[in-house]
């Protein structure tokens, strides 16, 4: 609490340092710019720590030449990707081509600005703060593919489409799987959504049967709506070049770069904030460290999860990856939301606990026993082959 | 212990569920199954023992406490459905007598059914055929009562025919099923008459109930159908029921046939569970009957179709020849002389019967199970014989239960029950013929169950000269197995000891059914008429027995090779006619059946003689008819109807150029029409 | 205030305009785009949150997402003649639309219903429009739930292949009567 | 003074682009495009409505909003699905040749 206080304080002091006309966009820069730096250099040290990470899943060092132990490393790429040429295609249209990473950068950081950091640390107080941010986030697809489009480049094109579908397609459970923690909460607004994990480890939404649930099915499809490996069909290499960025360079690729990790980093504190108690100390004893330091260390956490799981699982294949999302993640997700009506309609508790975990695993199994038996793995349907094939 | 009555219907109920069990859920062991179905009817019967200790009796005589449990079942409208379960003396008792005996005879059925390839199934049947029949002992209502009365029905179709490949067995489960329905017809009548006189099919309900003094004197009041009260005429209506159900003259023909199905099957309908039903429906609306002044008439006529039985079936059992035939119309008899009883007597009477005749008739349909098992599936009297050695304990307890059905003085129970119908019988204000009747029913009895023990266990055994024994294979007759013997056993005991329950010295029985003080009447054997009717039935039965012993004593007659000495004594074909059971089957062949035959020839006739010829009269005057719309379709219709419509089709050529096809040119008409009223609007100064 | 509505209002009409206008389909969607996002910026100017976040995720992130896969699966047909604009009338419906919008006007410029003034502060409150749907309009939202299962099914059961006709989406010509080149 | 007047005229200038976007264009997506443009000033309406109305805990303006977003959602989905069909039947999403019922 003081360490939000002072923060607090401090900022309404500079504040008045201004010119009265300005103060609102002051106060806005003051909210914003710690932010934005903050996350900044997180991205910086993440790109190292992930490089450094896959290097030793992969039995190997990873970046070890720039300065002691490759600290440095991302001091060089950005050097190098600054000073690389900024490529433009010839047939490309040159003002989508340059908008479509900043607008994807746009929308990657406004995610952040309902993220409560600590307490009454918000950038923006929304009451529906949650629907702004996959708003916002609904906005990302369109960047992508004004990015695809905009390049003049088949790879790019379909590398792009591969993107929506998939976003569109994994947007669905993670938005109902959020719903159930925000029906529990009984609000949209994400500062009373951590208010009402207050207490210890042992409030957090992620003991709960849907809460756990709900957390898996919303890391899942986080991974999906990043582009993160296994789910990173739209940049697979081996099949698309690099996707809708085939044909960036230089400091725009940098920026799409930073874009994607914003996005993850964005995407990892709202899971912090929906089921791992956000800001909140996990005893209550440790309350005296900041809240911000909380929520950073919970969000490094999954980031470093999702880099392990970048090292460790292969790729999925398209068909694959959208029958996961429609036939999976939807019914599970919608399936959660019916345990969180039981639970709150049993007002919680032991009894409210053992009905939801036998609900949640009770339709875990049968439904995957049920996909499994019904569908054995199938060979790659290639329908245009067939089809001319069928005409001749 | 009141609360009993709440959880009473899982006397039924437990044997139902066994039933359904064993029907949904065929991978029962055999073993298993059997156990399920005995382990319920022992529940279903510790509960009803608890069940009778908790009836309470009344010291108040003509006065029954009963407990009574009613609920809504559904709604219909703003009435709504309400049924119940009930607990009085009259049920009570047989809750326990038919709980005990269908758990011996499920018991006893392990021995009997143990190769029988269906042997789950069986028990499944057996299970609901006894949980039927609790249920109806249960129920309060008589359409619940109806209910289970047909699901009795239905399982006595399916247990008669259970052997349904031999084509006897499958026509004689029609047979019993098409007969009760038609009893059940009148039963159906009546119960609907009953609703619309009473508005009630609850039987007690606090006084609002159809047999409670309100509905009584209302219905007692009307009139009904024949010069009889409403009470009368729709007592009358639902003894064609009891008469289906119960075997009484003339619907009594399935009785006989139904032997076709397993003994154990025999043993329950005629002991505990089916034909027990029409004397307890019966007994349980006996207040129609007994209202004053209301229902004598249906009285008289139960009391006559009950002597009348009594005796048809004693004298048609004198000239079989098959065990169990035999048997059956000792049943036949037997049932007789309860409705005798309850016509004469009252419920006490022919309930005091019914429960002695349960338990020995059980005893006897058993013993003669072990005998055909013991024979190897023979059931044919006169190949039998000698058995006294070779089955020891069946003769000695078929030789109890026989002497129970004869009613051998002072010892048995059916000594004490029968003396009470015949006590009855001849108090009775109608005739003395019923009372005659009886007499000579009660002699027959012991004659004709003399001449079965004779045949069957004296003698010598002729099993070696059935055509199918040969020398290598001969068919060496033994006796059954302890699962079979230990039902015989307790019920030999109880076939003697069930008579003291109802003596005049000490009559507990009746006290315990209508209410009164209860004390020992030491004198009562010698008050009265009492002591010379108890001697004078006693020498009836010794005379019998004796005269049965001396014309079929092995000393003096081989049933295979002489004639029937019954046969000799009477004139000319008296025996056939009584051995072909007064040939009342021939004469339902040629008056219903061939009615119904003559009926469809007509029918036949009608068609092939009638209506064919007529039919080219009905073409040609359609074709006349025809030739008249022709023309004046052709001349007046057609004319004006195609020139308007070529009027139509021009106009409308020119309007559907208006159809375009295209949306947008549509869209822009109904824009411009939108501009159009708005302009209107504002120009008329809209706000 | 004043000013910023007038930005975001010339913004979303001029997009508006270019989405009808241009050539190029992929433009057209684009300023599409634009104009939902002005029209959400409208209620956020009207201090409606809630529907301005509904609004930027259903049409931004949904709809347009939606028109531009609908407009990559139907490329590549024949095309008629280059011209977008209806030959025939567009002159006529040119002249419609702005009829229209001059009736409008007078309308909206004629009634006393826009003369009232706005209440002073006016907040819309998540709780309060979560309670009037589940309970005054409880029985239109199942409506609407129902509504959205069947577009769903259909929307899927349309544009599923046919896999009977010969008109696969590679055949060369339609089987079907009426030559659209008339 | 902020009075209804501006908001009423950009939802009627919004609903005339979109009216006759939709009676002029060429092609069916772009009409469906037109129709959710009139769908979308209508919701203006109604937005500015509910803004200018004086009670105070009145959502119907708000909600009926919702309703119509989602309605037009709906309406989306199946008219592009519409479209697909129509243009695997017909190689073209030109209104203009479903003629088919011309009179």
């Amino acid at each position: 609490m003081w360490f939000e206080d002072l923060l607090i304080s401090l900022k309404q002091q500079i504040v008045m340092i201004a010119p009265e006309h300005f103060r609102p966009v002051f106060s806005a820069m003051l909210s914003t710019i710690p932010i934005l730096s903050a996350f900044g250099g997180l991205f910086a040290v993440i790109t190292l720590v992930e490089r450094k990470m896959l290097g030793r899943i992969q039995n190997r060092y990873g970046p070890n030449r720039v300065g002691p132990g490759g600290i440095f490393q991302p001091i060089a790429d950005g050097i190098k990707m600054l000073t690389k040429e900024d490529i433009i295609p010839f047939s490309a249209n040159q003002f989508l081509h340059l908008i479509a990473p900043l607008l994807l950068l746009v929308t990657a950081m406004l995610g952040l600005a309902v993220i409560p950091f600590g307490h009454k640390l918000v950038a923006v107080e929304f009451e529906a703060g949650i629907l702004f941010f996959f708003a916002i986030g609904g906005a990302a697809e369109l960047a992508v593919f004004i990015a695809g489009w905009a390049s003049r480049n088949k790879y790019a094109l379909l590398g792009s489409l591969r993107a929506i579908a998939q976003m569109i397609s994994y947007e669905i459970p993670l938005v109902l799987s959020s719903v159930a923690v925000l029906m529990a909460a009984g609000s949209l607004s994400l500062p009373e959504v951590v208010e009402a994990q207050a207490g210890g480890i042992q409030s957090w939404y992620i003991w709960t049967p849907w809460g756990f649930l709900g957390c898996i099915l919303f890391l899942i499809a986080t991974l999906a709506e990043v582009n993160r490996s296994p789910f990173d069909i739209p940049e697979a290499e081996s099949e698309l070049i690099a996707g809708h960025m085939t044909e960036y360079s230089g400091f725009k690729y940098a920026i799409f770069f930073l874009a994607e990790f914003v996005a993850m980093f964005a995407m990892c504190a709202l899971t912090a904030t929906l089921f791992l108690g956000g800001f909140h100390a996990p005893l209550p004893i440790l309350d005296f460290i900041p809240g911000p330091f909380w929520l950073f260390a919970k969000l490094i956490l999954l980031v470093l999860l999702f880099i392990w799981i970048r090292g460790t699982m292969p790729r999925l294949r398209a068909d694959q990856l959208m029958e996961f999302a429609w036939k999976f993640m939807l019914p599970m997700s919608v399936m959660n939301l019916v345990t969180t009506g039981v639970w709150i309609s049993l007002g919680g508790g032991v009894f409210a606990w053992v009905v939801g975990a036998v609900m949640n695993a009770g339709a875990y199994f049968g439904w995957s026993r049920l996909l499994s038996q019904s569908s054995r793995v199938k060979p790659r349907v290639y329908r245009y082959a067939e089809e001319t094939k069928a005409n001749v | 212990m009141n609360d009993l009555i709440s959880y009473i219907w899982l006397i039924p109920g437990l044997p139902i569920l066994a039933a359904l069990a064993l029907t949904f859920w065929p991978v029962a062991k055999r073993k298993g199954a059997a156990w399920l179905a005995i382990s319920a009817m022992a529940l279903s019967f510790v509960i009803s023992l608890f069940a009778f200790g908790a009836v309470p009796r009344s010291a108040e005589e003509g006065v029954v406490t009963r407990l009574i449990h009613n609920f809504t079942w559904f709604d219909v409208g703003t009435s709504s459905m309400r049924i119940g379960w009930i607990l009085d003396p009259l049920n009570v008792v047989m809750l326990v007598m038919v709980t005990f005996v269908s758990l011996l005879v499920f018991i006893y059925s392990m021995g009997y059914m143990e190769k029988d390839p269906r042997f789950v199934r069986f028990y499944a049947f057996l299970s609901l055929f006894a949980g039927a029949m609790l249920g109806l002992l249960i129920a309060n209502h008589l359409l619940v009562l109806f209910m289970c009365w047909e699901v009795v029905g239905l399982a006595s179709y399916l247990l008669i025919g259970f052997w349904f490949q031999k084509p006897s067995a499958a026509a004689a489960c029609k047979k019993a099923f098409i007969t009760t329905r038609i009893g059940d017809l009148g039963l159906f009548i009546g119960m609907v008459w009953l609703y619309g006189e009473a508005g009630t099919l609850l039987f007690y309900d606090a006084g609002q109930g159809c047999l409670e003094s309100s509905s009584l004197r209302l219905i007692a009041s009307l009139p009904g159908m024949a010069g009889m009260t409403a009470a009368a005429t729709i007592g009358c209506l639902l003894f064609f029921g009891a008469m289906g159900k119960s075997g009484q003259f003339p619907l009594h023909v399935w009785l006989p046939d139904a032997m076709e199905g397993p003994t154990p099957v025999s043993a329950l309908i005629h002991a505990a569970t089916m034909v027990a039903a029409g004397v307890f429906l019966m007994a349980r609306v006996h207040p129609l009957l007994t209202y004053p002044d209301a229902g004598t008439q249906a009285l008289s006529f139960i009391t006559w179709v009950g002597a009348i039985t009594a005796l048809i079936g004693a004298l048609a059992a004198c000239a079989q020849t098959d065990l169990k035939r035999i048997l059956a119309f000792s049943t036949i008899s037997q049932l007789g002389y309860m409705m005798l009883g309850l016509g004469t007597g009252g419920v006490a009477v022919a309930m005091f019967h019914l429960i002695t005749h349960a338990f020995f008739k059980a005893l006897l349909f058993l013993g003669a199970g072990s005998v055909i098992h013991g024979c190897h599936d023979e059931q044919d009297i006169r190949y039998m014989g000698g058995l006294r050695k070779i089955m020891p304990v069946t003769f000695a307890t078929y030789g109890v239960g026989m002497l129970a059905l004869a009613g051998f003085p002072l010892v048995t129970s059916g000594f004490w029950s029968k003396d009470e119908i015949l006590h009855a019988a001849a108090h009775w204000h109608g005739h003395p013929a019923p009372f005659i009747m009886a007499l000579v029913g009660a002699f027959l009895t012991a004659f004709y169950m003399t001449r079965q023990m004779c045949h069957v266990f004296f003698g010598k055994n002729r099993l070696q000269e059935r055509e199918n024994a040969s020398e290598e294979h001969p068919v060496v007759p033994h006796e059954s197995p302890a699962s079979m013997l230990m039902p015989l056993r307790i019920l030999a005991g109880l076939a003697i000891v069930a008579g003291f329950m109802g003596t005049p010295l000490f009559p507990w029985f009746q006290s315990f059914l209508e209410g009164g003080t209860l004390e020992w009447h030491g004198t009562a054997l010698f008050h009265g008429s009492t002591l010379g009717l108890l001697i004078g039935s006693s020498a009836l039965v010794l005379g019998g027995l004796i005269v049965g012993w001396w014309f079929y004593s092995s000393l003096v007659f081989d049933p295979l090779r002489d004639k029937d000495p019954l046969d000799e004594k009477l004139p000319a074909g008296w025996f056939a006619t009584l051995r072909a059971k007064f040939y009342l089957d021939e004469f339902y062949e040629s008056t219903v059946l061939e009615g119904a035959r003559l009926l469809a020839m007509g029918a036949a006739w009608l068609e092939r003689h009638v209506m064919i010829p007529m039919m080219p009269l009905f073409a040609f005057g359609t074709r006349i008819m025809s030739w008249i719309t022709r023309f004046w379709d052709e001349w007046v219709i057609n004319a004006s109807f195609d020139r308007s419509c070529k009027g139509i089709q021009n106009q409308s050529e020119r309007v559907s150029t208006a159809h375009t096809g295209n949306i947008q040119f549509y869209l822009q008409i109904v824009a411009l029409g939108f501009v159009l009223l708005a302009i209107i609007w504002i120009w008329g100064g809209g706000q | 205030m004043n000013l910023v509505f007038a930005i975001i209002a010339l913004i979303t009409l001029a997009s508006a305009i270019a989405a009808m206008c241009l050539r190029n389909l992929v433009h057209c969607v684009l300023c599409l785009t634009v104009t939902f996002t002005g029209i959400a910026m409208t209620y956020l100017q009207l201090s409606a949150q809630f529907v301005g976040f509904s609004q930027i995720m259903v049409y931004v992130g949904a709809v347009s997402v939606l028109v531009i896969f609908a407009l990559l699966m139907t490329r590549g047909g024949n095309e008629l003649n280059l011209r977008d604009w209806n030959p025939r009338h567009w002159l006529i419906g040119l002249g419609t639309g702005l009829l229209t919008f001059g009736v409008m006007a007078t309308g909206i410029f004629k009634s006393s219903l826009t003369r009232s003034a706005a209440p002073d502060s006016k907040t819309e409150s998540v709780k309060t429009i979560g309670e009037s749907l589940l309970n005054e309009y409880v029985l239109p939202l199942e409506a609407l739930a129902l509504l959205l299962t069947v577009a769903l099914i259909g929307a899927a059961l349309l544009a599923m292949p046919e896999r009977k006709t010969a008109s696969s989406p590679h055949s060369d010509r339609p089987q079907t009567k009426g030559d659209p080149t008339n | 003074m902020d009075t209804l007047i501006p908001y009423l005229l950009l939802s009627a200038g919004l609903f005339c682009v979109g009216l006759t976007g939709v009676m002029l264009r060429r092609n069916a997506i772009l009409i469906l495009a037109g129709v959710e443009l009139m769908l979308n000033a209508a919701n203006i309406n109604f937005v500015a409505f509910w803004r200018f109305h004086p009670g105070a805990d009145d959502m119907s303006g708000l909600v009926m909003v919702l309703f119509t977003i989602a309605i037009a959602a709906a309406e989306a989905a199946v008219g592009l699905a519409l479209v697909i069909s129509i243009f695997r039947h017909y190689r073209s999403t030109d209104p203009e040749i479903l003629e088919d019922l011309k009179g």
